[in-house]
């Protein structure tokens, strides 16, 4: 009997007896005997709690994390700080523990949260239906084009070189499934290549695909780009980083039908990347399209006030292969934390922590650009996150950071060939002037040591 | 004087929304200053990009978030308050040990772009876990990426349609039987394909002459689930896995069930060729009341060559040193990405401490006990009126899980399923999932899984027993109930009809 | 329908304890094997010394354990519940963020006994605490020790005993105003004085008179804590330390009031010689049900040789380095130890995190803000039924709290004020302090502290003149109040005349 | 307004109009003009949560824990593992938060609580009356001193040299205050010296007051020692390690009326010292001079069963100068914490460890024995703590010891000058085989380095 077990000896005499069998094994022989395993697994024996613990702690010591590396990387997680009420809401069993809230007469807490966490969503994209989430952010966009292909009965997405590469993979990985083509448009100075993009879009576009700010931080002007969009009935497909949704216009000013990304950095820790989850909003016109849960306000018989899961009939449990979309468990509890962070940031605070991080990325940016060896890769202008080019092996230099206890960012070479020279830097309210201050020091002098080909670990 | 309960507390107290408790001015949070030399915004962004008006988030200080959200979750219904036999979902203890080892900072604040050389404990732990997952399901080849059991569905659908393009072949039909899992048949949706149904038999497994009537070279693959969603196990498995091989096709497996066979019996040895598992189903990660989950896959070898990108791989080292670990980005054949990044890593962290702690003896003693207590709750629920008025749909040994008929207890007593579950809740239970599989009339899909006590099995037959009797009595105290919940039934209609999906707010 | 429900469902749920859970043979702890060879036992220890029979824990599994906590734990009324306006014992938010800090490795897995050198992060910890508090006492010298303020005052007396023996004099008596908190009397009387009590003034200060009449040189100390227990300070304190100071004796400061004064008066600057702080009600500690705290004390110069050992004291380094910190235990006047160890460090943290949040600022508009609550309390009690059947006992604008008199409650509608706090249960609010102080009749002691919102208040006004009107219709509601508790009210007096303490056990 | 406070301008304006003042200030009139501060503290302004906690995480950081050097040390707190399940009910905001049950129709979780621990209590020291728990250990003896000589009326402890430092120097603190008179009989190959203790107690002796296992590790033999108090009418004090419980006879079995002692073993984390807890367990004849809490078990007016704070009339509150104690918040949440590890070991993982626990310790002591510079300070048998000698100054062979990530124990010298060489050293579950065997080599290492008059950091 393990810890999480409670069939004692006695229990199961008893309890065979009532089923009328002689043991356990009679059970599982409606498994055929050659399908039976007839050995133990080979996997080690248990251990107990204080065993596994350290043995995932002495995984855990080999990793460097942001409390031991100040983290500059981004790249569409960043390292915020999560107040310690998220935690302590989120570890509750009453949210912790229960499954998809399909009993609503006893759900009300994780029902109403997707209400609140849905109305903090729509207010930040400015768009009137968000949904309570989905998995992540590159599958939402995924899901995006799952839904354009169904608004407008096309198969062709025109997407910006902007969006994450995570996406941009995602979206054509998935597009494979359901039958769509892909034209993506060039990025010039590190923006959206507004001519090209009105090139590539037609009268069988499904959606116009594009992220702001986007991963080069550059924060693009949606309204302008999106009119391509609009004039060929294509759908305005918006990827933006919440964060930033402070102090920049929100894709529903800018004439997105949806808007979706990552939620990450709301009040969800960087755990190697998930779990996270997705938001998705759109208007009006798509919530019978939406994928998803959304929770939905109605009365109970004595006129009290509650919540359900509305619209279920877009939903695979209903409707099956004719679903929306097959998502079932998704991100519930990362959306919860999403909510208390931004119940505790506030709607003066989350504004603060967008001028906040406005101004250090400028302060980044102007401190990096003057040191010898590193220039801007564009001057378009950025929110949070802006990418240079380096005199010198980014690998290296990075390797060279990281020993002075420094992730000095994500280099671009892999996803955009064009800029093997390319780094990305990410800001958050983490990351102090001091620590800005080091990374130049410590970029300018791996620049230097590498051009002097000094041996790495020498400094 | 207890006239002076009319209204429990908590339906005493209306649900109130933390806008509606919001007041200008108030804040939480208190921000570090920038520190650094501020410029006007407008001069760092254009001010046609800006936004006016900040989003109309709550104004509400720390004390008064924490006591609204403390109130909300007593208004839900948990694992850790009492018994939770949702059928299909698995409702086992989720151990407090996984939370704290996944919160260590070294795995909570690790960026996924860490470079692999400094994330070896991450990618570590990983391959580690690949491997488990690989001997449990019998294949060999796992990958963490799919976020849940529908992702790896679309995974393993993508995976069949790549395996097969491959070969010059162009499918277009995926078998599953009529008891499948909803997700199922959107999946294949999604990934392109026609879903065509299969009956199923007397014994509740598939019905093989339908089976081979269907199956021809167009069908790309069949999705089963083994037990399936009756909780029953097809024993004609290999002849179907032969069938499907035969004509080319790969045959999928719905992990979702795999509670019933850890340690006892294999997907991959049942001839399947793609598995995906439900990390928080069968591997205790807390289900979050709708996630995070994870749904690896595992597949045999003439699918590998497809999964997903990058894959955690290990490399033995050429100067001696110990193995490294690393992601490997140079898959040719692979279908790509199915989302950003690794995964969930925090939920691989929770079931890898789950299955070191449970080892390859607690892994097959926890089916065991699963199995046990479904047939014995299944035993106790044949017995006296619910034997009577809630039939067992298929009378056979049950595996994890089994499916009640409300049929009779519809037409004798005029007691929906729905009605029976709501008054579940007014003893302290949470219903058995209803009306699914929908081969079966009024059904009730029970899975008390492993982790809980003879006890409260005793309790929920002597509820149902109960509730069955008061019903001969009088039929409306179960149709109007619940009583004692924080509301009570509620107007779903008028929520789809009339959607009000987010709180209208003024200035 | 709703005849369905006579009792809640937390009353319908009979206590059961966790002994009555278990069943033999159950298990949730695994432990690691011993790993070296192993002796049989009476070869280690003999026979004679063991005992025959385990003691009789539960025996119980892991996911049942978290369930009968979780479910008990829900039959508390807590702060973040709602309203707690328990007179004296501030009941102000406890942040999180203290708990998570007190819970880094570095503070909650180092060993007391850790050489100092390889302590520095504590010490240095402890050391700026004990600045902090100095400089908000208006008194230098700190010690962390005591662990409560009952602790703390014992300590306090103790010093006061070791500053007399050093002049050679032997002091009899201790006196203590008549609103005093028990702890007081209780303490004076461990520390082997005699308690003398000194009666209060119109205004509800110390009356001086009496005062007078009873300081003389037996007198060792006099206890105060100003505000005093009725919410109200003592503006002649000046005059009353001159007394006290011109015998010899000590003043020393209860300081569980000092949420009224932090940064706008000092007990040092009043006079005062030594005080003690309750951690767990000026700065934010958690109550716990019942502790943890810490009652630090702050005394003057004159006191200072007698503190209890070890004290934590900084060290400039000769050679030019920082400075270092260091456990002091080379103190020949010290009383010695009050305890095991350097006192409740993780109390220590969550204080010192908090006094770092708010900053002198914060601190300051948090006895502002606690004032102004109190006194917006009291004028809206001023009003209506309340002001007339439960009167404010001394009518000035009080500090951080109130007391109001039940008196012409009692005799106008027969309603006790035990019956009023009762009654505010089923209205969800913790009740204030009854009957105390002494001095007040059928008293009620309100201290809603800084951290609620003025809705709070008013609600909290609202159900008390509700509660007021409906006993004008019928007392018996409140008489037998509450209706909505887990349970309601409890035969204490059996539980004093026949006690059972713990749980019979069979084998 | 801080984070914490929520009184806006708005409600700030109406508050004062209520109050009929114009100004907060008016309100601070009622202290006199020369008694107001006038300045703000000369205390650093606020700081944001995330700055917060990175300046205690680097205060933390410069201490070395047990997760960064292995704790072989001991001496009344033990580095045992604390199940998750403890943090995750004690963090609940419903045992966190609330006072002392005062009210108990709504306390009943806290006092059930109370009620189940005091069961454990019982049953682990074999005496039927527990209290819910006082501060921590030693201030619990002191507090024995005084029921006893309530009970006695006598003014003289006899206390053997074996009882924990700590504690005999808190009783001789609060002895200065109600006034009594200690002898201290001293120890014989690490065990109370039986004859001298004979000699000691007499009629005026008002307790003896043993410790077992004492603080150099070694099991008493409490009933032959206690029968001297027994013939003079004395009260028998037993201090003890709870942990040891399971496989020791039990004081109450060897005929103590008190047993008592630091909790910290059971399911309190080491936090540097505190917060933990004190048991304090005696005979039915003293439980109206108990000092603290207790609950206990009753019905309410409608014959449901409950659980009040018993035996009031004891307690300050109430009693106030002649209270049987001063003490008034206690330590519930740790006694919980407490509640919940034992529950969770369970009646047979409890013996278990016991178990465990003596098997290590012999192994360790064998072990030490076995190495060169290294003998035992005595041959007693004994439970989960040993002293050895060292040949070699201890201070140096610690720091030694330290620097190869070994705490290898406490140092005796301080508080038994006549064992300025001896070292104790303790074993919990955490500490396994191979620890040990590394405590051994490093000893031997730095001992002979010692000897060799090596310079430290040059291993
Ligand atoms: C049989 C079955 N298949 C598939 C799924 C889908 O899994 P998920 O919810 O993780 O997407 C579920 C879970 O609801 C299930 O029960
Ligand atoms: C006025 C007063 N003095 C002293 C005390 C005793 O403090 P503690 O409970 O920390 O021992 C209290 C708290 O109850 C109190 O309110």
């Amino acid at each position: 009997m393990t810890r999480y077990t409670s069939a004692t000896v006695d229990d199961r005499a008893e309890m065979l007896e009532a089923i009328g069998v002689d043991s356990a094994a009679e059970l599982f022989e409606q498994i055929p005997e050659p399908l039976r395993l007839g050995r133990p697994l080979a996997l080690p024996d248990g251990l107990s709690e204080s065993e596994v613990f350290d043995r995932l702690a002495a995984l855990a010591a080999r990793n460097a994390d942001a409390e031991e590396q100040v983290c500059f990387v981004g790249a569409g997680m960043y390292d915020h700080y999560v107040p310690a009420i998220v935690d302590a809401i989120t570890q509750r069993s009453e949210f912790l523990t229960p499954y998809t809230p399909y009993q609503p007469e006893i759900s009300q807490g994780g029902l109403q949260v997707m209400f609140e966490f849905q109305t903090a969503m729509s207010e930040l994209t400015g768009l009137p239906v968000s949904n309570a989430g989905l998995y992540e952010g590159p599958s939402s966009v995924a899901s995006a084009g799952y839904l354009a292909m169904g608004a407008t009965k096309r198969r062709r997405f025109v997407v910006s070189r902007g969006v994450h590469p995570h996406s941009r993979e995602t979206l054509a990985t998935y597009s494979k499934g359901y039958g769509a083509e892909i034209v993506e448009v060039g990025l010039e100075g590190g923006l959206t290549d507004a001519a090209a993009l009105a090139a590539a879009v037609d009268g069988e576009t499904a959606a116009v695909i594009l992220q702001s700010p986007n991963f080069l931080g550059s924060v693009e002007d949606v309204e302008a780009l999106g009119a391509a969009a609009k004039e060929h009935g294509a759908l305005l497909v918006v990827a933006t980083d919440p964060m930033t949704l402070g102090i920049l216009k929100p894709p529903g000013e800018c004439g997105a039908d949806i808007a979706l990304g990552e939620g990450q950095p709301l009040g969800n820790r960087l755990d190697y990347g998930g779990p996270s989850f997705g938001f998705f909003c759109a208007t009006e016109e798509q919530i019978r399209r939406m994928p998803g849960r959304i929770a939905g306000e109605t009365e109970d018989v004595d006129g009290r006030r509650g919540f359900v899961l509305a619209l279920q009939t877009r939903e695979q449990h209903i409707r099956r292969e004719k679903a929306t979309n097959n998502i079932c468990t998704a991100q519930a509890l990362n959306a919860l934390a999403a909510m208390v962070h931004l119940a505790w940031l506030g709607r003066q605070g989350f504004r603060e922590l967008g001028e906040l991080l406005a101004q250090r990325t400028a302060y980044a940016r102007e401190r990096l650009a003057a040191v010898n060896g590193v220039e801007l890769l564009h001057e378009a202008p950025v929110m949070r996150e802006f990418a240079v080019r380096l005199e010198a092996p980014v690998a290296a230099v990075l390797d060279r950071c990281a020993e002075r206890g420094i992730a000095a960012g994500y280099p671009l070479g892999h996803e955009y060939p064009e800029h093997s020279d390319g780094l990305l830097v990410a800001i958050t309210e983490r990351r102090s002037r001091e620590q800005i201050d080091d990374l130049a020091e410590a970029l300018g002098a791996a620049i230097a040591a590498e051009r002097t080909g000094e041996r790495v670990g020498a400094a | 004087m207890s006239s002076a309960i009319t209204e429990t507390p908590m339906q005493r107290e209306r649900a109130k929304t933390i806008y509606e408790k919001s007041k200008p001015g108030r804040r939480a949070a208190v921000l570090p200053g920038a520190g650094v030399p501020e410029h006007p915004l407008e001069e760092l962004i254009p001010a046609n990009l800006l936004r006016d008006e900040p989003p109309r988030l709550p104004e509400i200080a720390e004390p008064e978030i924490v006591r609204h959200y403390n109130r909300l979750s007593r208004r839900n219904f948990d694992l850790d308050s009492g018994f939770y036999p949702l059928g299909s979902c698995t409702m086992k203890h989720n151990p407090r040990l996984n939370e704290r080892v996944a919160a260590l900072p070294g795995h909570a604040r690790l960026h996924p772009a860490q470079d692999p050389k400094r994330a070896q404990g991450a990618l570590e732990l990983m391959w580690l876990l690949q491997q488990s997952l690989g001997e449990i399901c019998g294949l060999p080849h796992v990958s963490l990426q799919p976020s849940a059991g529908s992702h790896g569905e679309l995974a393993g659908l993508l995976l069949t349609r790549a395996y097969h393009a491959d070969r010059g072949e162009q499918r277009t039909k995926v078998l599953a039987p009529d008891t499948s899992h909803g997700t199922n048949p959107a999946s294949v949706t999604m990934a392109g394909y026609e879903v065509v149904k299969v009956a199923t038999n007397a014994r509740g497994g598939v019905e093989m002459a339908d089976l081979r009537a269907k199956v021809n070279d167009e069908v790309a693959c069949l999705m089963l689930t083994n037990p399936n969603t009756l909780g029953l196990f097809d024993e004609n498995i290999a002849e179907i896995a032969a069938l499907i091989h035969e004509v080319g096709g790969t045959l999928y497996y719905d992990g979702a069930n795999l509670n019933a066979v850890m340690g006892h019996s294999r997907p991959g040895d049942m001839g399947f060729d793609i598995v995906h598992v439900n990390l928080h189903k069968s591997f205790s990660q807390p289900h979050g009341g709708g996630g995070p989950g994870a749904g690896p896959i595992a597949v045999s070898d003439r699918i590998e060559p497809y999964l997903p990108r990058p894959q955690v791989v290990r490399r033995e080292s050429d100067n001696g040193g110990g193995p490294s670990f690393d992601l490997d980005f140079d898959r040719p054949k692979s279908i790509g990405r199915l989302r950003g990044f690794q995964g969930n890593f925090g939920v691989f962290v929770r079931s890898y401490a789950y299955i070191l702690s449970l080892g390859a003896d607690g892994l097959a003693e926890a089916s065991e006990t699963a199995v046990l207590n479904a047939n014995y709750l299944k035993a106790r629920l044949g017995e006296g009126r619910a034997g009577e008025r809630l039939p067992i749909a298929f009378e056979r040994h049950c595996m994890h899980e089994f499916v009640l008929s409300g049929k009779p207890m519809k037409k004798q007593l005029g007691l929906a399923t729905l009605d029976l579950a709501k008054r579940l809740l007014d003893f302290g239970f949470h219903p058995p999932t209803v009306y699914f599989p929908l081969l079966v009339d009024e059904a009730l899909m029970v899975e008390p899984t492993e982790t809980e006590t003879k006890e409260s099995l005793d309790a929920f037959a002597d509820a149902i027993e109960q509730i069955l009797s008061e019903a001969e009595a009088d039929p409306e105290v179960a149709r109007q109930a619940p009583y004692t919940t924080p509301v009570r039934r509620l107007d779903e209609v008028r929520a789809t009809r009339r959607p009000v999906v987010r709180q209208p707010l003024g200035d």
